[in-house]
């Protein structure tokens, strides 16, 4: 019961205007904080033994990539609340994340890449994970594109939904890539006690921090997206208007 | 036979174009929707058809078979003609009574002939008039036996002759206990048909997030 | 409902053919893309051999591609989908159908055009054979869930170029497994036979998720 | 000024559609072309707006300037409005104004006010009704001033009013000194209109490519 | 007359935007099909960075290609271009407008997009600058002559295919030039200038050319 309340409350746009409004300065400070803090602690690390100074991509490298499938698994989700229960904000949440989580694709990308030149020797080698994360960035991509390119909106929402639920078999490519081929990437062993606690900590911060990050742009994305939608509202009111006004003429 | 809309209610977008409608049409009645422009009109139709997902309300087949749907015993005339231009009359009908479930070379000649494209049966429909085409379009309607008439505007660019023949065959269809449903500006020449006029509902766009 | 599925493949196939020879086109174009590779690659390239099925392959993924927008445009701009809908056939077998005439009427053309195309680019002789296999089984896949980007771009101006953005990603494990069957067996290093099975797996599954996701956008366009 | 057709003769494929064909409307006429479908009607307005090229005979514009085309002084009102889905009816029609070469976002103003559109100006054509559309694509006559208007079956899916509007708007360019042509199926509820009755020239479809 | 071509211009520029960033969509397509290369060529391929600047021409312009079919297909759709042929503005200049709004609004963004997928490929660093500066002024060639493609496949179905076809042949000796400028650059083996003047040359007659029988061809199709 009190669970169905909630989410009732929370489908409500106007409830989560409020909300979201004295929660994000929060969100965006703590945010703020931890990555400094995270990064500070990680650029006071010693060089590692086999990568030296270059190991400190890591604690950018790693948690933008773990963002960048979590954001995708948002959309996801998101996208069945609107086909299945027409959740309103549902919607608005999926259009939001599509670009943050292509950034923090790219991000992903790219520090691996600047990464891969020291280590691999190149900056880019047609491994299995690259390759799925290139693919994960190229959906994010076709989601933006289809999205933009219907003049429809609530249709483009759809639409948009239909394509992210059939584009989710990618997730667990990504993730396990690294184990069924065998690639020069590492494969996920740093929550396993695979990494020294030195590196660990500033890491686990920072991982933190940015997710913070993301769910502020996220929750900022969202008020915008829903304040657009009222004036768009408004507009299309003007169109019955406009059919009445003419009607009662007729 | 009967046709039953309750409390219907059709979204575009964020607004209500149709709220809370009710009506039924029995088997023999024609139905005219009326309106000004941007009534409503076609996205009635268009639920009535099963293309448009009404927001709210319920559509029924009464009295044909268990759970017979208005889809599937309905002809949908819209706006566009659903004719392939590279095809010719002939081709064109033949494949859509086909598709629609009835075989017979003969139908497809004898609703050519009705429709007064007999001499056109060659011909692609690239080549054809505005008129001629929207003829061949309406055409479909005798090449498959469908209980359920929908037309939007199904006089657009007729001339008045062809106008009258659309008329008949309305006519006919009703008198033989079919149902038929049409969106105009003009008056169709039916004998017996009631008038739907629809006005556009005071409208709030709150639904929207 | 059999003789409405049959009776739409056959139109599809039918206008595939009198519409202007949309398969010749198809195959124009892989044609000149082929050839146009190796001026850019450089004919000196010693190893074109080496690289030709992957070549082919590209090539072919691209040429079906852009025949995809066909699959369902021209009904909908005619109105005839409206009528389909409206048929004793259900959403899903409708796309199933269009999707497979799209496959008759693109996939095996540029099948059988591939081997001759190998013979420009000096292909090994015993790839022709693995070469031809897997585009069989794998072409399917590019009809059915092409079909899906078709639909899903029914509304959006400018087809072609959206739907390759949005299904050429599905296609990569198609083109690397695809590709890795033939040249495994070229260079003989095993492991071609399990390609070829993932291959044939990804062909059966978009078999079924296809039609199911094209009807879903199908039925959103039409309202 | 005055708009001269002589023995125009305009064929299809193989078949003649007009043959020899004279006639001529002065400034201050309307010329209702009528006639059933298939008559002509489209490819003679068509050939007027210089898009479709004659097989034989002369169109001209008497005494506006020297060397003056019809192409250059008429609007052109077809079957399709002429209008982007994506832009908004302002835009749509200051678009056109720019093109045709007349500026002045009064003009659209009014042009939208007149069509009983100005509620709409910010809204994308893509949302509008059909009869919303066609009027907004009508609102191109008021927004650049030409002084032929040829119209191909204007009240296309017209509610009464909006048509009535349309009548008086032909009427009263025609009362300026314009020129007015106009195929229809049904009365425009013009002041003085002549008729022109096409009758289709013996034709044999067999000719048809 | 300059007022009108302007206001067209402008109008398909926003329409380019507006229109779900036509744009994009022809800079991802560039992108991905960049990308699919390397897989189809295998990624063990040491002299990736030798044959990038003939797969990037390549890609550029099959991406440029299929967002041709854009040039006149919905304004003749919708109308409007039956109202753009009694303007004042001669179907020459009309054609040349649009031409270059879509030179403007695909050529420049895939020529910007090209160096960053160089380092995807890793591209000679000598090689930037002059993979840019042919692309800049081989691309209108492309924009213009494909205009003409355009306008010759209006009535027919299939856009975007057909259009490759007839058209692609027409652009090999931009592509041709396009590279050996870049390469001879690359392993300075001279010669670079004189292919870069014809690459001028071409697209220079192109901007004369292309106008003039894309208008022809549309007079045919407003029949
Ligand atoms: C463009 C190239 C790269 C991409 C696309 C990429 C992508 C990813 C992804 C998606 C993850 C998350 C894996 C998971 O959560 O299971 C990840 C984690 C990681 N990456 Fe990369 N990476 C790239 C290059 C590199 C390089 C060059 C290195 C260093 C040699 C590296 C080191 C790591 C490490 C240590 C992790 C954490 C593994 C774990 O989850 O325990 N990556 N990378
Ligand atoms: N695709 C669409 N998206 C959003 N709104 C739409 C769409 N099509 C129509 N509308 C709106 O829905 C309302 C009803 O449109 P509809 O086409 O049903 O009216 P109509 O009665 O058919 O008008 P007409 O007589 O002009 O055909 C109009 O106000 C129109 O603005
Ligand atoms: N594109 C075309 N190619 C060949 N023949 C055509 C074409 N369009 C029309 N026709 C033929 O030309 C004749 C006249 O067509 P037109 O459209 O001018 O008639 P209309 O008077 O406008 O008819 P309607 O009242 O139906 O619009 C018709 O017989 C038609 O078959
Ligand atoms: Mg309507
Ligand atoms: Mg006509």
């Amino acid at each position: 019961m009190q669970t169905q309340t909630i989410t009732q409350k929370l489908a409500n746009p106007t409830f989560f205007m409020n909300l979201s409004a004295k929660i994000l300065p929060w969100l965006s400070s703590f945010a703020a904080i931890l990555i400094i803090y995270g990064l500070t602690l990680g650029f006071a690390t010693p060089p590692d033994y086999q990568q030296g100074q270059t190991v400190k991509i890591m604690f950018i490298h790693v948690p933008a990539a773990w963002l960048s499938m979590m954001a995708y698994g948002l959309i996801a989700v998101s996208s069945f609340g609107l086909l299945v229960f027409r959740h309103p904000l549902a919607d608005v949440s999926a259009k939001a994340a599509a670009p943050i989580g292509a950034v923090f694709t790219l991000i992903a990308l790219v520090t691996g890449s600047l990464w891969g030149k020291p280590t691999w020797g190149t900056y880019w080698q047609w491994d299995a994970r690259m390759t799925s994360v290139l693919i994960l960035f190229f959906l994010y991509l076709g989601l933006m594109a289809l999205r933009s390119s219907i003049e429809e909106e609530s249709l483009a929402s759809k639409l948009t939904a239909v394509l992210a639920l059939t584009g989710i078999v990618i997730l667990p490519v990504i993730k396990f890539s690294v184990n069924w081929w065998n690639t020069l990437h590492q494969p996920a062993g740093v929550l396993k006690g695979g990494l020294d606690p030195v590196f660990l900590k500033p890491l686990l911060f920072s991982a933190v921090g940015f997710s913070l990050l993301f769910f502020a742009l996220h929750m900022k994305g969202m008020r915008n997206e829903i304040i657009r939608r009222r004036v768009k509202a408004r507009q299309l009111k003007e169109v019955d208007r406009a059919a009445r006004a003419h009607g009662v003429e007729a | 036979m009967k046709l039953v809309v309750e409390n219907l209610r059709l979204e575009r977008g964020a607004r209500a174009i149709v709220a809370d409608l009710t009506f039924a049409v029995a088997s023999g009645e024609a139905l005219l929707l009326t309106g000004a422009n941007g009534a409503g009109k076609s996205t009635l139709l268009r639920a009535l058809a099963g293309l448009f997902t009404p927001a709210s309300g319920t559509i029924r087949l009464d009295g044909l078979y268990s759970e017979a749907t208005v889809t599937e015993n309905c002809h949908f005339i819209g706006h566009h003609n659903g004719l392939k231009s590279s095809l010719t009359a002939t081709e064109n009908l033949s494949f859509w009574s086909n598709y629609l479930g009835t075989t017979g070379a003969s139908r497809v000649a004898t609703a050519l002939d009705r429709m007064q494209l007999a001499s056109l049966e060659a011909i692609p429909a690239a080549y054809m008039s505005a008129g001629q085409k929207r003829r061949l379009g309406l055409a479909r309607l005798l090449v498959a036996e469908r209980p359920v008439w929908l037309l939007d505007e199904p006089t657009v660019s007729l001339d008045q002759a062809s106008a009258r023949l659309l008329g008949d065959l309305v006519n006919a269809h009703v008198a033989s206990g079919g149902i038929a449903i049409a969106a105009t500006h003009l008056p169709l020449g039916l004998t017996n048909a009631r008038e739907l006029r629809l006005t556009a509902p005071l409208r709030t766009s709150e639904a929207a997030p | 409902m059999m003789q409405s599925f049959l009776a739409l493949v056959r139109r599809d196939l039918g206008l595939a053919v009198r519409e202007g020879g949309a398969v010749g086109t198809a195959l124009g174009f892989y044609l000149i893309v082929v050839t146009m590779l190796p001026l850019g690659l450089g004919p000196d390239l010693k190893q074109l051999g080496r690289i030709a099925p992957g070549m082919l392959w590209i090539a072919l993924l691209l040429a079906a591609l852009l025949s995809l927008a066909r699959i369902f445009e021209s009904d909908d701009e005619d109105g005839s989908l409206d009528v389909l809908a409206t048929g004793s056939l259900p959403l899903e077998a409708v796309a199933a159908a269009k999707s497979l005439a799209h496959w008759i009427s693109t996939g095996i053309p540029l099948t059988l055009l591939a081997p001759l195309l190998g013979l420009l680019l000096n292909l090994d002789l015993d790839a022709y054979l693995p070469l031809v296999a897997t585009m069989l089984v794998g072409t399917p896949a590019i009809s059915f869930l092409g079909a899906v980007g078709a639909a899903l771009t029914l509304k959006a101006r400018r087809g072609g170029l959206l739907i390759a953005l949005l299904v050429l990603p599905l296609f990569i494990p198609t083109l690397i497994f695809g590709i890795s069957a033939v040249t495994s067996i070229m260079l003989d290093t095993g492991g071609s036979r399990a390609a070829f099975l993932i291959l044939s797996a990804i062909s059966l599954g978009s078999l079924v998720i296809g039609p199911i996701a094209s009807a879903a956008a199908l039925r959103l366009q039409l309202q």
